[in-house]
């Protein structure tokens, strides 16, 4: 299944896209799954995922636990903890 | 009445403000955060996760409305490249009780920093960072569970 | 900066809110109170006692900014008749710190309910009365005590 | 010595005046004993001082109790409990 992958702040820096489309990797159930399968990628993937208590999530755009399930969605974000306000 | 929005334009506060005192309530509280020009911070830059934004400062005005009786609820946040002195956030609220307009106000201003996917870029002479997220803005944002 | 003013005519709360921006703190708040259509109320007449009157709400800026790191505070207060949906108040604080400016603008209104010499003549299409000073304002005022 | 009395709000009303001047009667020594003084006037001055309980005092424009101290006073001012803001 499509998802797409949405990075901010550092995050994008370091992978060098704001966004991607991949299909759900085999065995890839979670956020956590996911960013430790981006971090094999190398380079700046693994820069930006090597450290994933680092990073937060957002499951079609809810922010959810990197543990949460990935079954159905359509959409995920990774970025540092937000700094607005 | 609830009005979100996340925009590259300054706001007219007087404006906002004249807005939520239209609401027929008797008090109306607002917060406005101000870039500082702390540490030779000269500006920054807000990127925020559009589509999303809107939705999560919504839902806070939401959750507001439901914990005290509000007639009104503004938030508007900038995006983009400030400066030192320019205005970033602004959070207004109406209610007939003091004490739950200033209340709703520290509320959304305390989640706002927690909860909405906005990240912060200073630009020194000496370069460019990140700003990180702060334990005492969680602990801020969780004394209201 | 400390600005109190007590006049009849109306504040330009955008103005006042800008003057407290420039004071080079990060954190901006402010309450407003307005004359409510409640009950009837078609308007009211707020007496004060001039000269005491000022120096009362230069002491509670004044206390405001012994207990929070303030760089402004703005202390406005309307007499003479008023209309419903008018203003009748505004305090607004600047600090570096959204705690600190939220927080005082409490302390100010609540304080102000209890401390400051004015007193609210309500006109009604039956008749006028002067409004009773409320429990809730004594004991809002006393808790930050 | 002689003092300003000032009035505001339903006690301006009742006692007709918004400020008078007086000599400090003998035996008045505190803002209660002004209030009681008064109130043996009669008329507006019985219904606006009969109650002391309902009274508010400022003595040369502090807030203070009706049992202050009125010696060296030059100004005092008597009202309900304050309803700004």
């Amino acid at each position: 299944m499509a998802l797409d992958i949405l990075y901010f702040a550092w995050v994008r820096e370091r992978v060098g896209v704001g966004a991607e489309r991949i299909d759900l990797p085999d065995g890839v159930s979670t956020p956590l799954d996911l960013a430790l399968w981006l971090a094999a990628r190398g380079g700046g993937y693994a820069e930006a995922f090597s450290d994933p208590s680092r990073l937060r999530c957002a499951v079609d755009q809810d922010i959810v636990p990197l543990t949460a399930d990935l079954a159905n969605a359509a959409e995920i974000a990774f970025f540092p903890p937000v700094t607005g306000g | 009445m609830i009005s979100v929005r996340v925009q590259p334009e300054d706001f007219d506060v007087g404006a906002e403000l004249a807005a939520l005192e239209g609401q027929g309530g008797g008090a109306v509280a607002s917060f406005t955060g101000i870039v500082r020009a702390d540490d030779g911070v000269e500006a920054m830059t807000l990127e925020h996760y559009p589509g999303m934004t809107e939705k999560a400062l919504t839902a806070l005005a939401d959750q507001a409305k439901g914990r005290w009786p509000l007639c009104g609820v503004t938030v508007l946040h900038r995006v983009g490249t400030l400066k030192a002195g320019d205005r970033i956030v602004f959070v207004g609220t109406a209610s007939d009780h003091r004490a739950a307009a200033l209340e709703a106000c520290t509320f959304l201003i305390d989640r706002l920093k927690t909860d909405a996917p906005f990240w912060k870029k200073e630009h020194r002479s000496e370069g460019d960072n990140w700003v990180e997220a702060r334990a005492r803005d969680d602990a801020a944002a969780r004394s209201w569970d």
